[in-house]
């Protein structure tokens, strides 16, 4: 039932609004709003009640192993979201002066420069609010190089077709014509192909690696090359930083620009869908075209001083993405997430995430499970395709995911990315016990087995969630989308 | 091993099955001159408590003084349920909800949301959220320029009383495609000037911004705006502060046919000030315009068994289905924010929102009439205001805020920080429902000391 | 699965342990443990997941209406919660010197009054733990009283028979002999009984007002009189004192103590059995014999001053019940309730939670229920008797009560009081909605026709819970309390 | 009105059902004279905003000290993650697992805790909770009192380590039943007194008390006063602090055959300080004991499909079935603080316990090190100690401790505030794993200056 639905007219939580209503009676009566705005009108213990068992209806890390390949489903430490939270930072306006600001700036310095540290880039800016504003950023930085230059025939962006669709998006949001170009059947870009797309209208190249096949990108320097020597730059999709943390740099691999989503690598809580955080990180070329603000330190007299850099003291910059400084909370957390590990620590997530990783294809694999790069290592995520089980048994990849949640697990990327067919992307993480690994590959087997006897039953499910298989097309086709008093 | 549960055994057993030696067999594929050293550069490790006691510290540094500053964010009472229910970790912990069955909370939380924002904006459609206000009007402009079917015009009008911070950021997002935004100058009384606004009669606009509250905090006349748009042939995006709506007239009722987009800042419904964020951008629409709506929608649906359920819809207009052609690049957004905006909206209801309304109204003013009482001090805002003015102070704004930061009082925003060739002596100042009129005494007191101590220049 | 069965040897959530291992090689060898301790070994994130999975399979108040008779399972305000966990009340030792610890005197003083206030009493302390010791100190402090007197012929304490177990069990750890006495069909104590009850021998009675039986007691100044005249004094069990905040007071009905459970009239959370709170409130007769510590206060120039009143200041106290002073943070919620509701908040809250009773037991009737007292007015809550559905169809008050959590409610308390065959204790509290009070009828009045239709399927439940009924048998008979490595 | 969601057509609506005009008829059958006027003394109500700002005035009024007060509750780390899952609304609102089958978390979870304070004490079974260590003490002598089948004895020996808030305690409980408690003295060494312990050999007692570490920290010879006990046909009552449990030898293991009953204050494993609770006691014993225990226990059993499943068991000891011939009169217990606890033991281990046992050990050795160095301090505790240690200063310890109280720093607490007849000058300091080398030098220094100050007298 909606909340909607549940109030009275007139009820509210009272100890929530100030005591006394003020007069507006100074305010001109034709501004003044004539009808009262439908909210919900519930006693503080109906909203409390309605929320949590909303909420016990959600899958989370909290609660299920969630291997969703390219999200990074680590846990999120508790302690992160407990200093992050501490009344002095959830007090700072962000207009207030630096001399109240310090402890929160500090932060910000500390954070901006371990994340050089780890990309091997000469400058970070921690503004960008998710991964497809810093892949926002990093395209109008080369945008605003090239432009420098006057290179104005820089048009196009090529992506790899295994590219995320943040990639071609923001391509075109910064105002270019988006070039896709193949991978092989072994995972890996098509050299070739690249090498005669480019050409003096190359702006640049995203490029995520390892990619979303799973697999580390073996000619990334001859891309890289390829793309240089035609005047491009290189974009490095962080998502799946986790993968390659403390064993190797973007910055060392010839990238000139990335973005990383803390909300994965860093493991900030994803919130139902957001908030995240993208940083920037950039090599020497790009300093200047950083998105503001960034903050800057000064040592005087033996005394730390934290200060912001804005437009003015960085007049090349693309300029500011969000009213003030991006998720401020999530860099802070992301911040204690680095403090908790220390520079072992993240050295460690690249190994572990990858052992998990290759361990469950590993599983797979011997279970009978069909790999979708076989030959390759897998990273810190692999991809199955259930291409046979999907001609064979007509149960598909998204049949397989449905029942998974009756085994009490989330289901793996599905459908992504689109050159493999009928294909779960997974990946597990490095918080994940050898337990769940081997549980999940366990429920996947058993699956198998019931597709093979039962596929309807299959087809069929999930059986133990609150609800079963929706229906999309009336979804989409008899739009509702906000409730109406009357529409109940 | 923080947050990595492997023993020794664990290993051994993992990489037997692999059939690896060493976990590093497993980057075999990197080019080993590739291969990074160790991360000098970052620190340590801590424990919990070490870490605790790190941030308990600097989060002290920034602690305790009282907050006048508005100008976009907003300190409002947050109930303590909005957020033990928000951090809940199946709210917390979850992400996009792409199998729908088994994220139902998330989905009808979002589905409730959207409604919410409907009912308060009184327009048809809202999407999930964006990222924050500024970045959301970004979208609003880059949406009615696709959709404005009357203007070929990549041109957007700005009635000037929008925050500057807004501006700078939609310029940063949409000149990358060659739009352009221009300005309507402001009239004295910090609203829009009807002379400086006539001068662009017959120009050809994708769309009019309008901000109500303006950035200044006074109130605008949105009815004429909206109906000087309609008839140019623009398109009225309206930019609105939420606790504001519950007052004043919601943008879907704007003059005779209303605004055709409504974005905003949604930090001031249950978010804390948090050093800017995560905040989030909500963003309406009517129904004609719900295909060039960026983000996320969630749908109410049934399944097989005809109960209701909600899921993702309209996907066909997201990157991860259109790709290069999608309304937008947004793909994470702001979920945690609006689940807590959605319990703070129902823990107030429209009541209380109006409540906290009309008493930041109330302190507002009062605070406006005790700092303007003391000698030099002017009111410049003389147009009706919600819960922000503008005066003057004699002497550099600059300089007086920083002597009332020394008494721990954060006075304010000297406007020409923010606006380019503002008046130095203007300060934005903002009280919502949270002072007291001790608070406001407090301020008014240690202005006249600042100033008295300046020797009131 | 247990916890314990979810680790591996040597995992543990390293970010929760100082860093190193000191050394310990100053103490004594023979000293040293020489076994590890099997606690579970298992990462942050098992810890979590576990615990966190444990909790959904309660329900609670802020998941369900929870109408437990006895309990006053009434909404928890989150403020209070978090008003309470603020650091600075967090970290306060118990010890911490006065001039440390006014912030939190003064919390404590003021809700000695407010108690006070709502009671009639003249003295307050706060510090037994809960109802069952406030209990005990209320009968410590009649048995001092008496002592004090050199009247030590009075070792008897009077019953009603519809008293809650702790009553008797109270007199006993107090070393009085328990005396019981009837109660009328019509649910008032019988005076006759008691009557003869009383003599030299009686050191006091102990009731509750309204009893057990969900009534008012009528006689109340009868009794009182009789049991005074005796010699005796009064005793107020005030866990239904919901029924009557603000409406009648405890002293003014003759009562010399009392003890009041805050977390069922002042809304402190019940913790899955506690903590609780149970102060005890007396009137001057009494005032030399309150447990210690209690909180004073102090004007002195102008400044308050809070300071604590111990043993030394109140040599004929029956002493402490605590090592410290009970259980401070229940304390301090349930003065921020009080804060919260204020005299006109607290005066309501017996109307609402009697209105919503009586509502109920109206609509039960209405659908043919039973009401165990039909011609008296409920209170804050009411019983009803199932022993024609337990006759005529074999389905049982335990039956029901199962029944009804598959239908979303938590089941009344049953089989309480004794008194009453197949009896459901029904209390609503004032803090939930009609729709929930309706809901709950409906779902009886479902299970009613079930019952008449399908007894079997009744007596079968619940279905939807993580377990069937249980052996509870088996429980007692092959005792397993602790987990043992080798009994998995 | 706050909390209460009736709307005036609610309240019409249930009227007519019930049949009377007004709410106030529903109190008829109350002798009119003996109703309430209002409640005058009780003030106003605040909203929740204003509440918050009430609160957070008085707690930071308490707020800043650095704490070196031990004596029976100790600051320790707690991890973010206990309290963030036990106030989960399913674990904080339920109440007392009546309904097994909808109470299978909170169920499990007290099984868990049992079990692990089985595997900490090395006994067989431990109950879900009493009020805290001192009670908990009281129904353990109680406990032993009726357990104890060779002796008729209402007299309980203690070895006077025992920390003297609890023997209070334990005396305003038993006395009642007219059980008595003798004291064994202690030695210079605050440890028990051979000597005086021989002087009791042969009298008849129901039961001797043992503390390990005892009130004074120090570390007692547990195996010689077990053996001795149980030679002298009296039960053994360990009482222990749980942290120390990690690192020294558990009860069920002392002397030959181990301790029959093992108390404590559970405090330290996960709970704040918070003025003394809540916290909980804890309460283990041998299986021969287990009728006489006081209070809840769980069970595992199996459910009408056999599926594993917990329930409340053994009740017929309990006062809701066996009313006056119950073990105990309690009733509600600490549940939430067990469920705090279960987690802190789960995230610490056995491994994390123990680091934190001896770093504790190590931060209070480090401490008396450096506070004996000032000119004047003494260490009187010259037996082994675990993480508490008496000291002796010049001059008055109440003066010294109130001097350093104006550094911020609570030093500890003056033996004679609770020791009737103690040594004037002694202070008994405490130093957890919380404190930094730093933190110790701070108080170091502060010592040095208040005895400076002071004139050293
Ligand atoms: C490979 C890849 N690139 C980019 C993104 C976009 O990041 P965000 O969702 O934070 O905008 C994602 C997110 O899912 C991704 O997986
Ligand atoms: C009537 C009555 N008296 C006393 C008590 C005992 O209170 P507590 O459980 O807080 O010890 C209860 C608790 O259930 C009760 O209902």
């Amino acid at each position: 039932m909606l909340i909607f639905e549940k109030g009275a007219e007139g009820r509210f939580a009272t100890a929530q609004a100030p005591k006394v209503m003020s007069s507006v009676a100074d305010l001109p009566p034709e501004m003044l709003r004539q009808t009262r705005a439908g909210l919900p009108e519930v006693s503080e213990l109906q909203a409390v009640r309605h929320f949590t068992n909303l909420s016990r209806k959600n899958f989370s890390i909290d609660t299920q192993f969630y291997p969703l390949g390219s999200c990074t489903m680590k846990y999120n430490p508790r302690g992160a979201h407990k200093a992050a939270s501490l009344p002095g930072f959830l007090g700072r306006h962000p207009l207030a002066p630096e001399s109240h600001s310090q402890g929160y700036l500090a932060c910000v310095y500390d954070l901006q420069n371990i994340l050089k540290e780890v990309t091997g880039m000469a400058g970070v800016s921690l503004t960008p609010m998710a991964g497809a504003q810093g892949e926002f950023a990093g395209v109008a930085m080369i945008k605003a190089y090239h432009e420098a230059r006057e290179d104005f025939a820089r048009t196009e962006i090529i992506v790899p077709e295994a590219a995320h669709g943040t990639n071609p998006a923001t391509a075109v949001m910064c105002g270019y014509k988006v070039v896709e170009i193949p991978v092989k059947a072994d995972g890996d870009v098509d050299v070739d192909a690249l090498k005669s797309a480019v050409g003096p209208q190359t702006a640049g190249i995203m490029m995520t690696n390892p990619s979303t096949c799973g697999v580390f990108e073996r000619q990334v320097e001859e891309i890289s090359k390829t793309v240089h020597d035609a005047g491009g730059l290189l974009y490095y999709d962080g998502a799946n930083l986790n993968a390659i943390l403390g064993k190797v740099r973007p910055g060392d691999m010839g990238f000139d620009v990335l973005h990383m989503n803390l909300h994965k690598t860093f493991a900030t809580p994803h919130g139902g869908g957001g908030p995240g955080s993208g940083p920037v990180a950039v090599g020497e070329r790009l300093l200047p075209y950083l998105p503001t603000p960034i903050v800057g330190m000064q040592e005087e007299q033996g005394e730390t001083r934290y200060h912001w850099i804005d437009d003015d003291a960085l007049p090349n910059s693309i300029g500011r993405l969000s009213a003030f400084m991006g998720n401020a909370g999530i860099i802070l957390r992301a911040y204690i997430y680095a403090t908790l590990l220390g520079r072992d620590g993240l050295h460690r997530v690249g190994e572990f995430s990858t052992l998990n990783s290759n361990y469950m294809a590993s599983l797979m694999a011997k279970a009978g499970f069909e790999l979708a790069y076989p030959e390759r290592r897998a990273t810190h995520e692999f991809i199955i395709t259930l291409n046979k089980q999907a001609k064979e048994l007509n149960v598909t990849a998204m049949d397989f995911a449905k029942r998974l949640l009756d085994y009490g697990y989330h289901a793996p990327t599905t459908y992504f990315p689109l050159l493999v067919p009928e294909c779960f992307l997974i990946e597990p993480t490095e918080t994940e016990s050898i337990d769940e690994l081997e549980g999940f590959v366990e429920a996947m087997i058993a699956i198998q087995a019931e597709a093979e006897t039962s596929a309807e039953m299959v087809k069929g499910a999930p059986y133990t969630q609150p609800v079963k298989r929706l229906d999309d097309v009336k979804a989409a086709r008899e739009l509702d989308v906000s409730f109406q008093r009357n529409s109940a | 091993m923080p947050f990595i549960p492997h023993t020794d055994q664990d290993i051994q057993k993992m990489l037997d099955v692999i059939g690896v030696s060493a976990i590093d067999d497993l980057f075999d594929e990197i080019p080993k001159h590739l291969r990074a050293k160790s991360l000098d550069k970052v620190p340590e490790g801590l424990s919990e408590m070490d870490m605790m006691r790190l941030m308990s510290e600097r989060a002290q540094q920034d602690a305790g003084a009282l907050c006048f500053i508005g100008a976009g964010a907003y300190e409002h009472h947050v109930p303590a349920a909005v957020w033990d229910v928000a951090t809940r970790g199946e709210f917390m912990t979850a992400y996009t909800p792409y199998q729908a069955e088994a994220s139902q909370g998330t989905l009808q939380l979002i589905y409730e949301y959207q409604s919410m924002m409907c009912q308060l904006t009184a327009m048809d459609v809202s999407n999930a959220s964006l990222y924050d206000g500024a970045s959301g009007l970004a979208e609003s402009v880059l949406m009615a320029i696709r959709a404005n079917r009357k203007s070929k015009s990549r041109k957007v009008l700005v009635a000037s009383g929008v925050h500057p911070l807004y501006e700078k950021t939609v310029n940063s997002i949409v000149a990358n495609q060659e739009i352009t935004l221009d300005s309507v100058a402001l009239g004295s009384d910090f609203r829009v000037d009807q002379q400086a606004l006539q001068a662009f009669e017959g120009q050809d606009y994708a769309a009019l911004v309008i901000s109500q509250p303006n950035f200044y905090g006074s109130i605008e006349d949105v009815n004429a705006l909206t109906d000087w748009a309609h008839a140019q042939g623009m398109l009225v995006i309206a930019v609105v502060n939420p606790t504001a709506l519950a007052l004043l007239v919601p943008p879907g009722e704007w003059g005779d046919t209303g605004a055709d987009i409504v974005v905003g800042e949604g930090q001031p419904l249950g978010l804390p000030l948090a050093s800017g964020g995560p905040y989030f951008g909500f963003i309406c629409c009517t129904n004609k315009l719900v295909r060039q709506m960026p983000g996320r929608i969630i749908g109410r649906t049934v399944d097989l068994d005809g109960k209701e359920g909600f899921t993702l819809t309209l996907q066909a207009r997201e990157q991860h289905i259109r790709r290069s052609k999608a309304t937008s690049n947004i793909c994470t957004n702001q979920g945690l924010a609006v689940t807590a905006a959605t319990i703070y909206m129902t823990l107030l209801g429209y009541e209380g929102l109006s409540r906290v309304a009309s008493a930041s109204h109330a302190n507002t003013k009062a605070l406006a009439e005790k700092l303007t009482s003391i000698d030099g001090v002017e009111l410049l805002s003389n147009g009706p205001f919600f819960h922000e003015f503008v005066m003057s102070v004699p002497g550099s704004a600059r300089d007086v805020l920083e002597g009332l930061a020394e008494y721990s009082i954060l006075g304010g925003v000297a406007l020409s920080d923010l606006v380019e060739g503002a008046d130095t002596q203007a300060v934005l100042v903002c009280a919502t429902e949270v002072k007291t009129s001790n608070d406001l005494d407090v301020y008014a007191s240690a202005l006249s000391a600042v100033l008295a101590s300046k020797g009131s220049v």
